[in-house]
């Protein structure tokens, strides 16, 4: 396996991890503001991680490019469907987790 | 390579049949509404799957912006009187015979599918044949904008029709909508967001006539857009008072009749469109129709004008 | 099993789970979303018998035919929920005295 | 190394139908409406994904799509739905 493909693979890998970690958080996790942020953040690395490693398997700028736009967009959406949420959530009466 | 898309598709198809399932069998109806959020979004997954790109975008497009804020829209009009009605069971005997006869219904489809030759050529060849001539590289564009063009032209008369239904139920009472301020991280938001979306949308557009896209992906993708300005306040309600916004509305249906004439002054049938002239009309149509497109899809998800003679009853702060 | 039959038979069980739902549900926002599941399973029938070309490409005559029908189930959509609106918003308009009376004892 | 993509996407609908137990859970309505992000993230890496797997590059074409409407169901969700009061169906849904 080329070196290349090597490295786009173990990017990838990762990436798979960190979805896995963040579906372990969402299921896991107590309420709703710690669920966010295994969506809106462990999530989007893992994005980043696997859209990073498509890139360097298609060795070519342009689709680097689109992918990085795409991964962008994801971004501004997460950042902005979190505080949407917890900020409603907020207004709902859902009160935060606190250790028993 | 095959045994794992294999075990996509099986993953993919139950998950499919469970949702369905789960938006009409939950009780709550704002649960129903996300799993049908979902139901659409994973559907363009299969759409993928089967090698539909241009189904993919459109659906993308209507499941991430569309069905589901017009369900979410109606819910937030309903919630606002006393809603829950528990729905009323047809008891044990008559679910069963419901079942029985969905399921008969079913199996004889599927016997029906079961025996469909396994290969079949469709009318593929034939489209294939003519593409060259058609004005257009994406097979689909071409069977849209050429050789099934009165398919297209009347979809876009179902849309205006639509929207003249959709006005003449308005105007009705409901709650006062968009009145509050988005919010600093919400207006930034759109302010960002909303030209990226009309590049992507125009990108849809030019990219149709070659490779998946046209105008109707574009127009889903730019009516998001819309509904993004209409609900943050950004845009007035469209009231369909001013010529510009009737004349918008049927853009579409009138460029599309305008060229299926004029090409009849070259000698021509109905929307046959010239082999020498076809590239430039489909660009033409396909640009007109995304505008067209998308400010119906607006005007369908805005649900009619608001009443000023009879302001609705939670009016007052 | 083909990848045809395999999305063409989840089409079929789609529309009958659709169907069951139509029938059995009475709500009419459940009854709305019950015939769009019925659609999605229709337009995948049709796309999944697209596949089965013998060059192995896709027949785009069935795409096309399911493009136009997602847009026309879209607004077939907007106008069965602003009909819903309507009867909903008709309804309260009636039973506006009871529903005050209702609010004013909860309060 | 097209089988890598596939699995990886196949990997990836596994996480995303496990993330969906979250919509059906609840509990607030908060949780449910995540489901629409869910395909912000995962779903937008499944269809990169298949675009590779499948060799059909105008997928990422989807997934950009689905990338730039991301948050619009989420957006309506807090303009339109949430109005303060607490949902009856969703007191109902906790009393089953």
């Amino acid at each position: 396996m080329p070196v290349v493909d090597l490295l786009a693979l173990v990017l990838m890998l990762t990436g798979a991890a960190f979805f896995f970690a963040g579906t372990v958080g969402l299921l896991r996790f107590p309420d709703v503001y710690c669920r966010l942020h295994a969506l809106t953040k462990v999530d989007n690395l893992g994005l980043g991680f696997v859209l990073a490693g498509l890139a360097l398997r298609s060795g070519l700028l342009t689709v680097a490019l689109k992918l990085l736009l795409i991964w962008l967009l994801v971004l501004l959406a997460s950042t902005t469907a979190c505080h949407l949420s917890a900020r409603a959530a907020r207004h709902l009466g859902v009160e935060p987790w606190r250790r028993a | 390579m095959t045994a794992i898309l294999w075990a996509f598709d099986v993953v993919l198809a139950v998950t499919l049949v469970a949702l369905a399932a789960g938006v009409l069998a939950t009780a709550s109806l704002f649960r129903s509404i996300v799993l049908f959020i979902v139901f659409g979004l994973t559907m363009s997954i299969a759409w993928a799957r089967l090698d539909a790109v241009d189904l993919g975008l459109v659906e993308a497009a209507v499941g991430a912006g569309l069905t589901g804020a017009l369900l979410l829209n109606t819910l937030g009009h309903m919630r606002s009187q006393a809603e829950f009605t528990p729905e009323p069971s047809h008891g044990p005997g008559g679910r069963l015979a419901l079942a029985l006869a969905a399921g008969t219904a079913g199996l004889a489809i599927g016997a029906a599918v079961w025996a469909w030759p396994d290969a079949f050529a469709g009318l593929g060849d034939r489209v294939d044949t003519h593409l060259a001539e058609s004005g257009a590289q994406n097979p689909v564009t071409a069977v849209l904008l050429n050789f099934r063009a009165y398919d297209t032209l009347l979809e876009i008369g179902v849309l205006v029709v639509a929207v003249v239904a959709v006005w003449a139920l308005s105007p009705m009472r409901g709650r006062v909508l968009d009145a509050d301020p988005p919010g600093l991280v919400l207006a930034g938001f759109v302010h960002l967001l909303v030209p990226v979306v009309v590049l992507v949308a125009g990108y849809l557009l030019w990219m149709g006539t070659d490779a998946p896209g046209g105008a109707f992906q574009a127009g889903a993708v730019l009516a998001a857009a819309g509904v993004l300005l209409l609900i943050t306040g950004r845009v007035a309600p469209p009231q369909l008072q001013a010529i510009v916004e009737r004349g918008a509305v049927v853009l579409g249906l009138v460029a599309f009749l305008a060229v299926g004439v004029a090409v009849m002054a070259g000698g021509h049938a109905f929307l046959e469109l010239p082999d020498a002239w076809a590239t430039t009309l489909i660009l033409l149509l396909e640009s007109l129709l995304t505008i067209s497109i998308a400010i119906v899809l607006v005007i369908l998800f805005a649900g009619g004008r608001t009443d000023a003679a009879h302001p609705p009853e939670d009016a007052a702060p | 099993m083909t990848l045809t039959l395999w999305y063409a038979l989840t089409g079929v069980a789609l529309l009958v789970v659709g169907v069951y739902g139509l029938v059995s549900r009475v709500h009419v926002l459940r009854q709305i979303m019950a015939v769009n599941i019925v659609g999605a399973g229709v337009f995948l029938v049709l796309v999944a018998g697209a596949h089965r070309r013998p060059s192995g490409a896709i027949d785009p005559v069935p795409h096309a035919m399911v493009l136009t029908g997602i847009v026309v189930a879209v607004s077939a959509t907007a106008v069965a929920l602003a009909f819903a609106r309507r009867l909903r918003a008709d309804a309260d308009e009636r039973t506006d005295g009871a529903a005050r009376e209702d609010e004013a004892r909860a309060g | 190394m097209n089988d890598w993509t596939a699995a990886l996407a196949l990997f990836l609908l596994l996480n995303l139908v496990a993330g969906l137990a979250r919509v059906w859970r609840g509990p607030t309505p908060a949780d449910r409406i995540l489901a629409a992000q869910l395909f912000g993230t995962t779903g937008v890496a499944i269809m990169a994904l298949l675009a590779d797997a499948l060799d059909i590059t105008s997928l990422r074409d989807v997934a950009l799509v689905l990338a730039a409407l991301a948050a619009v169901a989420m957006v309506v969700f807090v303009r339109r739905v949430w109005t303060g009061q607490p949902d009856p169906e969703e007191a109902a849904d906790a009393g089953r």
